[in-house]
């Protein structure tokens, strides 16, 4: 049996105005377990508290229950008191009469009889109670950071320039990722690569960055501040030390330089050798041997970048290796991908060559692209003098074939494109096709009207329901102007398409290896849309850049160095302290039924065989084991639980059940 | 010997009811129990088996025995807060015992059979042997049993082979005994208390002359259908007194346990299982001490801090026929725990009932 | 059903399992017993036929913990409940050698009774193949009742003559559903609040509290119920005529929402028949209505509705006041 | 102790958990708004709507409450990300079930009730408190033994 001691605060006249106090304390003395009842003016203040220290000692109390303001006010202040006095801080109760009761009510008999109330719920809640102890858990010193594009990228160095060991996984041969396709960037038309290599060089010698490219996390355990990754450094068939990125080898394959496979990198515009770095700036410079296209791979003869090394670093009996590291905190920047046109047969981008998307074009007008910089069409290389821009592809739809979000960046992109032909090659027409044209940010909007003010490109608020390759090479593209209400042909050479973002297919896979929750887009999770926007629900996982949502690079620069902060608060912390009222599971009433797994939404539930003994009963059960550094406490797990088995500390079962019949008394 | 049609019996029941609390099978929502019979209730005495038995009426399935709650003492309040930390432990309320008022009005329990009626017996060894149940007894003491032949027996029965007569309910420990003979309810009163129920309602009876042939013929009958019922001849040798340490040990029960759900279907309809559980039920006006009947196939049976007596199905299945053949038997001069009533022969849900096990042992040898 | 015994006998012999559960004959004509057979004579008593209702799945719990397989007999509706039971790993599915047995409908005793019919002696027309008319030899004469008059009401709703997993299928199994499985639902639901409470305080009245209901049921596969233990203060055996039966009811239902294949057991195995699936289909039929259609064991790997969720949601508000 | 020495118009008893994030904060700040309910509303304060066991809900019918509201975070802001989401589903099922039973509609209710929206709490809680006073006492949800 618990000795409780209740104290009823006046609050000055906040309470004590409607509220009878002292007949307060008078009906609760007798309360089961209560030994001591008193009022005091101000409980939370020095004096207040000095009481309730006092009578701790005096009357060797368990449990306290605080009649007072709200518990999100002073629960804190009240806890703190009772350790003051040795008493665990989480043995206190706090009945909320102020907020909840003398503040809204008039009456005071019937303020009164309900504080009482509200009194012996929480008299009736303690004498359940039990000392809870905060638990401590270790912290890994590093930090991993899935993707090793410009958000990866920027984390990365953040983390690292505050002076923690930081590990990029990379799944491509080099780092950079979809900026360094770029060609420049809205709205200041910079080039992409003149600001990302250097960040990128950056990382190779940053002497606190790993990093692991043309590898792929393979399995994630543990929990947060001690995650054990499996990273597969998939064979490059390259030996690193020895390589001097002199590309001497992507020279005298069986089709020279000119290779015959589809550039990833040039979004197949181009092609490629088996032995190739995917561009001349790639970090590593150090190529692979794409094994599924290699000859000597697929017939076991060829061997020439082999016997034409320099320096003899093609190793082709490399195997796949598996390091296994501790990580304390993980960042999950795995970017974004654009969506496969395949089901919008209307745009004929699988049907005709100069019906291309803006990434494709970004290649197109890269000095280092495909044509050298020279915005030509693909069927006849001839510079197109009529471009048609298409918005929205797949973007904003409200059926199954695309996506219901906005992508974000299009309208700029095709700003910027558009810009960037009409500076190059002035007698180029373009006419743009939008639904709506969303501009907010700083520069933005100017941006685009420079586009339709000074550069006169012609934008026509219309869906396009048809684009039509002519036998003559033309395309008709066939659309609605909504404005003007008039069905228009538009004839040109060259259209391209907004097609839409989507997370990389790639981040399902290592969402659920991280038990981080994605939404229905693919998108991560943010722990609050709000106020925790960089962090996964999940503890120790973090967010940055496309993976989260659609954003444009100086979005995904500030959201990387968020991120990177929230890393380096974690990493800078001996210990991480955890919550104590979470989930517990009773292993005799446990099911092993994972009802409670599929609803814990930071998979904090695992499941262990573990040896019982049930009243003499001994036997071997699959039960579920709570990992308290991950659980957070919100109880979904007890309302799901069909036995009882999952309990949630400090808010059992059994107290709230008390509450309820105390209440109901 | 009084009779009375068939088409009147609502007549008697009010009669009954007008000088008694009348319990007697009842017809509602499809199934017949016994309950407490009231104007306008379907009042069933054609269906043989009521689902429970009739041992409510003496043992209900939950009974309050007294109610506690806690009084401050002013004395204390009086003394004030200085007067409290000056004691040890501060004595300030206590604890309140209100008994609950037994039963003290004569009630009628009409239509039961001649194993419902020998199953009283059975729970009279248990609840008026020192030390007697006080709210068993008072129920007992003012309980008169009006029993009922058997007009067609059916094949769960096999209420005989403990000598038990389902033609002649006289024969058993019953206050009036009654057939139900070609549309009319004959009646004969045995014992005082019978008599003194007879002459209260005796005006809605008529007297009728060829009352004893027409029983005789009835019995005759109804012996005719019990000699042909499946297990008229079943054997309970090997069963009974002193028996424990063969049948307890038997590998046979490893072989009959095994459906067993541990429901407690076979209890509840038992008219012979007398189990309780106490528990507490706490109201606002204090706690209230009940007690319901409880089941030695249920898992949480005599669960206590310290663990379980019987931790598997085995164990409880076993517990129970030990119980009913060889226990108490040996306590109580051979006499069986099972009036062959067959109901848990049609519940159980998994179709094990203590014919299959008897057999079973039978079968064994 | 020879040759189900047949292939039983040659599983074991064969060493594919080490036992098998299936019905043991009764002792009377109409109540075989759910039971292990190992040794070939234990066979001697194998039986099935129509009133083999006994959904075997549940006994595979504590089969799946014994060395070695079982083989176990399974109706197509028996292999929803596996299912389920598999995706709550309350089964092994290693463990289990599945035999799916054919059905034509399973019997129901009591009809029998409620049509005046006892003292029954033997029984014909109730094999596993056969098709014609129930015969009784009963002591007060012979009677007769067509098959499908005498099936349990949950086979006139039945899911269908397919088993959802198995590893062999022994036997030709019928379609016997002749009846909307919602139809009772909706009937309720047309009820005013008054008849509706009328209507399941006079069938909940009947209660016993036997846990007849939860034993059977498949679904309810707790190691400890939640009213047998303490979390919640809910352990209470009282049978009284307010409330704790509709506590247990409601709870027991919603426990199982989501999980409850309708395998019809509840009803079945009441002493006092209380429509007890009433609970359970109100559930199907809401989770139909609500989050789109589900059948809880057809697919093991499915997640059930209430641990999965859409943005969009239905509110609780409208839920309630449809029929309105 | 009997509270209700004279029973003058029928008050309802009612239970509102609120859940710690969104509708205790909001009942915090209706109460600091000085926006008035009845004091018959009772409030349990757990961590998430979530958590809110359906057994819970019957505990307080059973023990004598005439009404029970869960409060949560609105869909898509719980602290916990997914809870609420849960407990719409379970409550959704279980009022349908208890009007199927033939309890009262309006004996219990979901709201989604934000840190911010004070006013909308108070709003809330009186018309809750009249619709369930309009129902009048529960009788069909409590156990007889909790009666006077």
């Amino acid at each position: 049996m618990q000795k409780i001691g209740v104290f009823v605060c006046h609050c000055g006249t906040n309470i004590a105005a409607t509220v009878d106090v002292k007949k307060v304390v008078e009906l609760v003395r007798y309360e089961p377990g209560v030994v001591f009842a008193d009022d005091y003016m101000y409980m939370c203040s020095e004096a207040g508290q000095e009481k309730i220290i006092e009578a701790i000692k005096e009357y060797g109390l368990t449990g306290l229950v605080i009649c007072s303001c709200s518990p999100r006010m002073h629960e804190k202040t009240f806890r703190a008191c009772a350790e003051k006095a040795g008493l665990n801080p989480y043995m206190v109760e706090v009945a909320n009469i102020r907020e909840q009761c003398s503040w809204i009510h008039k009456d005071k008999e019937e303020a009164t009889k309900k504080a009482v109330i509200l009194a012996r719920a929480a008299i009736a809640k303690v004498n359940l109670n039990t000392p809870l102890q905060e638990g401590e858990s270790p912290v890994t010193k590093r930090a991993l950071v899935i993707g090793g594009g410009i958000a990866g990228i920027q984390t990365a160095l953040d983390i690292a320039d505050a002076g923690y060991e930081v590990d990029i996984v990379e799944k491509e041969p080099s780092i950079g990722g979809r900026m360094s396709q770029f060609d420049k960037t809205f709205p200041t038309l910079d080039c992409a690569s003149c600001i990302l290599t250097p960040k990128m060089v950056e990382v190779n010698q940053h002497p606190n960055i790993t990093l692991y490219t043309y590898s792929e996390v393979e399995k994630v355990s543990g929990y947060v501040g001690n995650f054990d990754v499996d990273i597969r450094k998939k064979a490059r068939s390259v030996d690193f030390g020895k390589c001097t990125g002199c590309g001497e080898c992507q020279t005298k394959g069986p089709l020279g330089k000119i290779g015959n496979i589809p550039s990833e990198f040039d979004r197949g515009l181009k092609n490629r050798p088996a032995i190739y770095m995917p561009f001349a700036q790639a970090v590593p410079a150090v190529p692979v041997i794409d094994r599924e296209n290699c000859t000597y791979f697929k017939t076991g003869k060829c061997g020439v970048c082999a016997k034409i090394c320099p320096s003899k670093a093609v190793d082709y009996e490399q195997q796949d290796e598996i390091v296994t590291v501790k990580y304390g905190a993980i960042v999950v920047a795995t970017g974004f991908d654009i969506i496969n046109l395949d089901k919008y047969g209307e745009y004929a981008y699988n049907e005709c060559p100069d019906v291309i998307t803006s990434i494709e074009l970004e290649r197109l007008m890269n000095a280092a692209g495909p044509t050298g910089g020279h915005l030509e069409r693909m069927s006849d290389h001839k510079a197109p003098k009529e471009i048609v821009f298409i918005q929205c592809v797949g973007s904003r739809c409200d059926d199954d074939k695309g996506k219901p979000y906005c992508s974000k960046v299009c309208c700029m992109y095709t700003a910027k494109h558009a810009m960037l032909i009409k500076d190059h090659w002035p007698d180029t027409n373009i006419t743009v096709f939008y639904i709506d044209v969303r501009t907010p940010g700083k520069n933005f909007d100017e941006f685009y009207r420079r586009a339709v003010e000074q550069y006169h490109v012609n934008y026509i608020k219309g869906q396009v329901g048809k684009v039509k390759p002519q036998p003559d090479g033309s395309i008709i593209v066939q659309a609605a102007d909504l404005l003007d209400g008039k069905q228009i042909n538009k004839k040109c050479d060259m259209v391209v398409l907004a097609a839409a973002i989507e997370p990389n297919p790639g981040v399902r896979k290592i969402a659920t290896m991280l038990t981080a929750s994605i939404d229905n887009n693919n998108f991560l999770t943010e722990a609050h849309a709000k106020l925790r926007p960089v962090e996964s629900p999940t503890a120790g996982i973090f967010l940055s850049g496309m993976a989260q949502g659609p954003k444009d690079i100086p979005e995904t620069v500030s959201q990387a160095g968020a991120a990177a902060v929230k890393v380096v608060g974690l990493l800078a912390k001996d210990k991480l302290k955890t919550n104590p009222c979470t989930a517990q599971c009773d292993t005799l009433l446990c099911n092993g039924c994972s009802t409670c797994a599929n609803v814990c939404p930071y998979g904090a539930i695992t499941y262990e065989d573990v040896q019982v003994n049930d009243h003499g009963l001994r036997e071997t059960r699959r039960v579920a084991q709570v990992n308290v550094a991950l659980c957070q406490g919100c109880g979904a797990c007890t309302s799901a639980c069909p036995s009882g088995a999952m309990d949630l500390q400090g808010f059992s079962n059994r107290q709230i059940t008390t509450e309820v019949d105390a209440i109901c008394r | 010997m009084y009779s009375i049609s068939k088409d009147n019996l609502n007549a008697l029941y009010s009669a009954i009811a007008g000088s008694y609390d009348l319990f007697m099978p009842i017809k509602a929502a499809g199934q017949t129990n016994y309950g407490f019979w009231s104007e306008g209730a379907e009042g069933d005495i054609d269906t043989l088996k009521t689902i429970k038995s009739g041992k409510d009426a003496f043992f209900p399935q939950v009974e309050q025995l007294y109610t506690v709650n806690r009084e401050i003492v002013p004395a204390d309040v009086a003394a004030g807060p200085e007067a409290e930390k000056a004691a040890d432990t501060p004595v300030r309320t206590k604890l309140k015992v209100n008994p609950v008022k037994l039963v003290d009005n004569d009630f009628v329990i009409f239509g039961m059979r001649a194993c419902d009626v020998r199953a009283i017996e059975v729970m009279d060894n248990v609840f008026l042997t020192d030390p007697v149940d006080n709210y068993y007894k008072s129920r007992r003491e003012h309980g008169i049993v009006v029993a009922l032949a058997c007009h067609e027996p059916e094949e769960s029965c096999f209420c005989t082979i403990f000598d038990i007569d389902p033609a002649d309910p006289s024969k058993a420990k019953a206050d009036v005994a009654t057939w139900v003979i070609d549309g009319k309810l004959y009646w004969k009163p045995i014992t005082e208390k019978g008599e003194a129920l007879t002459a209260k309602i005796s005006s809605v009876f008529e007297d009728d002359a060829d009352a004893d042939s027409k029983i005789d013929g009835e019995k005759a009958y109804i012996e005719g259908i019990a000699k042909q019922l499946p297990n008229a001849e079943l054997s309970l040798e090997g069963w009974g007194a002193d028996k424990t340490d063969e049948k307890f040990k038997s590998e046979v029960w490893e072989k009959v346990y095994k459906g067993c759900l541990g429901c407690g279907t076979c209890t509840f309809v038992c008219p012979t299982c007398q189990c309780y559980d106490i528990k507490d039920y706490t109201t606002k006006d204090g706690i209230q001490r009940y007690r319901c009947w409880d089941s030695c196939m249920y898992s949480d049976f005599t669960l206590m801090a310290g663990g379980q007596n019987r931790q598997t199905q085995l164990q409880r299945f076993r517990q129970r026929f030990m119980h009913k053949l060889v226990y108490y038997p040996t306590n109580n001069d051979g006499m069986f725990m099972c009036v062959g009533c067959g109901r848990c022969v049609e519940k159980c849900p998994q179709s094990l009932n203590i014919v299959k096990v008897i057999k079973a042992f039978a079968d064994n040898k | 059903m020879q040759e189900l015994i047949n292939r039983l006998k040659e599983l074991i012999a064969d060493g594919t399992v080490v036992r098998a559960i299936g019905w043991k004959k009764g002792d009377m004509p109409y109540n075989p017993e759910p039971a292990y057979f190992e040794k070939p004579e234990d066979f001697d008593d194998f039986v099935y036929d129509g009133f083999c209702g006994a959904n075997l799945s549940k006994m595979m719990i504590e089969a799946s913990k014994l060395e070695g397989k079982t083989a176990v007999c399974l109706k197509p509706c028996d292999t929803y409940s596996f299912n389920q039971l598999i995706r709550e790993h309350r089964v092994v599915r290693e463990n289990a050698y599945i035999i799916g047995v054919a059905c034509r409908g399973k019997l129901d005793i009591e009809k029998a009774r409620k049509e005046g019919i006892k003292g029954i002696k033997s029984v014909t027309g109730i094999d596993i193949e056969g098709d014609g008319e129930v015969v009784f030899d009963t002591i007060y004469g012979e009677k007769k009742m067509a098959y499908s008059d005498l099936m349990l009401d949950r086979c006139h709703v039945c899911k269908g003559k397919d088993h959802v997993i198995f590893d062999e299928v022994i036997g030709e199994s019928k379609d016997t559903d002749d009846a909307d499985r919602f139809e009772e639902v909706r009937k309720i639901e047309k009820m005013t609040p008054e008849e509706r409470f009328a209507f399941f305080k006079s069938e909940l009245s009947k209660c016993i509290r036997c846990n007849a209901c939860r034993n059977v049921c498949p679904a309810c596969s707790c190691r400890k119920c939640v009213f047998d233990g303490t979390k919640f203060d809910s352990q209470q055996k009282a049978n009284v005529d307010s409330f704790e039966e509709k506590m247990f009811h409601i709870i027991r239902a919603f426990h199982v929402a989501g999980r409850c294949t309708d395998c019809g057991e509840c009803s079945r195995v009441c002493p006092e028949g209380i429509p007890l699936h009433l609970f359970n289909r109100k559930f199907i039929k809401d989770i139909d209505d609500f989050y789109g259609e589900f059948q809880a064991g057809k697919d093991p790997e499915a997640q059930s509705p209430l641990t999965d969720f859409t943005f969009d949601d239905l509110e609780p508000k409208d839920a309630v006041g449809r029929g309105e | 102790m009997s509270m209700n020495e004279e029973k003058k118009e029928f008050r309802p008893l009612i239970v509102a958990f609120c859940c710690n994030w969104c509708s205790y904060a909001g009942a915090d700040l209706a109460g600091s708004s000085r926006l008035s309910y009845p004091a018959d509303v009772k409030i349990i304060r757990v961590p998430c709507s979530g958590r809110v066991n359906p057994m819970f809900i019957l505990r307080a019918f059973e023990r004598g409450a005439d009404g029970v509201i869960i409060c949560g975070c609105h869909p898509g802001d719980c602290h916990y990300s997914t809870g609420n989401y849960y407990a719409r589903r379970r409550m959704a099922l279980l009022f349908s079930m208890l009007e199927y039973m033939g309890i009262e509609n309006g004996r219990t209710r979901v709201e989604w009730c934000s840190a911010a929206e004070g006013a909308k709490f108070s709003k809330t809680m009186n018309e809750f408190c009249e619709k369930v006073k309009s129902l009048g006492e529960n009788v069909r949800l409590g156990d007889l033994r909790c009666k006077n």
